[in-house]
């Protein structure tokens, strides 16, 4: 999976992009972000308060529920402030 | 078929030759063109700032604009679009954006034109961060704009 | 204190250096900046025209843009107004008018260039006429437009 | 009085403009409509629906109820169709 990060996201994580293999306990966003969390202390620190992270599947945006697979390229970050 | 023109680019733009440009492509002479332009202000929250970097979600951004222009043309009368949203680092009283949209009708070009910045507001991937003193802070979300984009539901 | 720009003229003008213009004249920087032009269509109910002649009442044309302008400020926190409206003869697809409001407000900005465009179809002296085959052909007033302005109240 | 005419109305009364004395049994804007339309026919023909006129006191406008005197502006119109 690719794993895309926004605006102060991607500061705190210390990266926007990382590919990993999908495991196998995680089936939607929510698991994956409990396991994204258990890869560092930066994950951890930049998923803390995860109602304030939106989350795109595919440059759809999508919900904590929504089911992911190993091909999805998948981002989080705050909510936008264009205009 | 409206006419949908969307852009994200770096670069800034000429007003009079965009709405011109969006006006040539529509399939008949619009009697209404209504435009709105963004640009960069010199204070934000009372904090002097001196220039506004935008970053955005390259591929996404073009889909959520292109998105919001084609829910404009279903839900009003329109003969084009026209978006366009800058990045990078840009100075104060700089263009960010402009939106507009081209009709028979002077209503429909109006709410077409403000149903899409609001939609962008809240749906484009654009993020914001202030440069204030030596410091580079991220804009934050307004309840504001959240509550803007529902009424037109 | 808002400034309120005004202009009744045969001259045709340049969105852009207008627009510019506003900007120039507001007293801080204006976030938000909308506008609306108005073009000379080819077809009336149905009918080719070929050339618009539009009479005013100087004097009172001027006035009224100009209250219209000070009330939209009123309603709205506004830094800028502008009204440019064009009279003579004019050919298919030429500008007519242009109304602009510039704001740190989106919203406000919207609204205040929507209602003074309500107000000027139904309350500054202008007459349209329309050149169909040989014959000029007086517009008719629109209810809708009279509905339109009666929504602000 | 200065009496104005616009639109429709300039081409049925025949003239842009003309300047007349106050009546004194004119008080009001309708007072001053029903001298006219006796003035001629072209003018009986321009005022036939008065419901379809605007009228414009010193560039202000006003109703056919409201009061003039010798140093008025008057001007009727059809309603406007600017924008």
């Amino acid at each position: 999976m690719k794993i895309l990060y926004f605006s102060w996201l991607k500061e705190k994580v210390g990266k926007s992009l990382e590919e990993i293999e999908k495991p196998n306990e995680v089936h939607n966003i929510k698991d994956l972000i409990g396991f994204l969390k258990n890869s560092s202390t930066k994950h951890q620190n930049a998923f803390k308060y995860p109602k304030s992270i939106k989350v795109a599947v595919n440059k759809e945006f999508a919900d904590f529920e929504t089911l992911i697979n190993e091909k999805d390229e998948i981002a989080f970050f705050p909510p936008v402030t264009g205009g | 078929m409206v006419r949908v023109i969307v852009r994200v680019q770096k670069e800034n733009f000429i007003l009079q030759n965009e709405i011109d440009n969006l006006k040539s492509i529509c399939k008949e002479i619009p009697g209404a063109l209504s435009s709105f332009v963004g640009y960069v202000r010199d204070f934000s929250n009372g904090k002097k700032i001196s220039t506004l970097t935008i970053e955005h979600y390259p591929g996404m951004t073009e889909k959520m604009l292109t998105d919001i222009s084609k829910n404009a043309s279903q839900k009003w009368p329109l003969l084009g679009t026209l978006i366009i949203h800058r990045f990078g680092t840009l100075n104060v009283n700089d263009q960010i954006v402009l939106a507009a949209s081209a009709s028979i009708h002077r209503k429909a070009a109006f709410e077409a034109t403000e149903y899409m910045m609001d939609y962008l507001k809240t749906s484009a991937p654009f993020w914001k961060s202030e440069r204030v003193n030596k410091d580079n802070v991220w804009v934050e979300a307004k309840l504001d704009d959240e509550l803007a984009k529902d009424r037109w539901k």
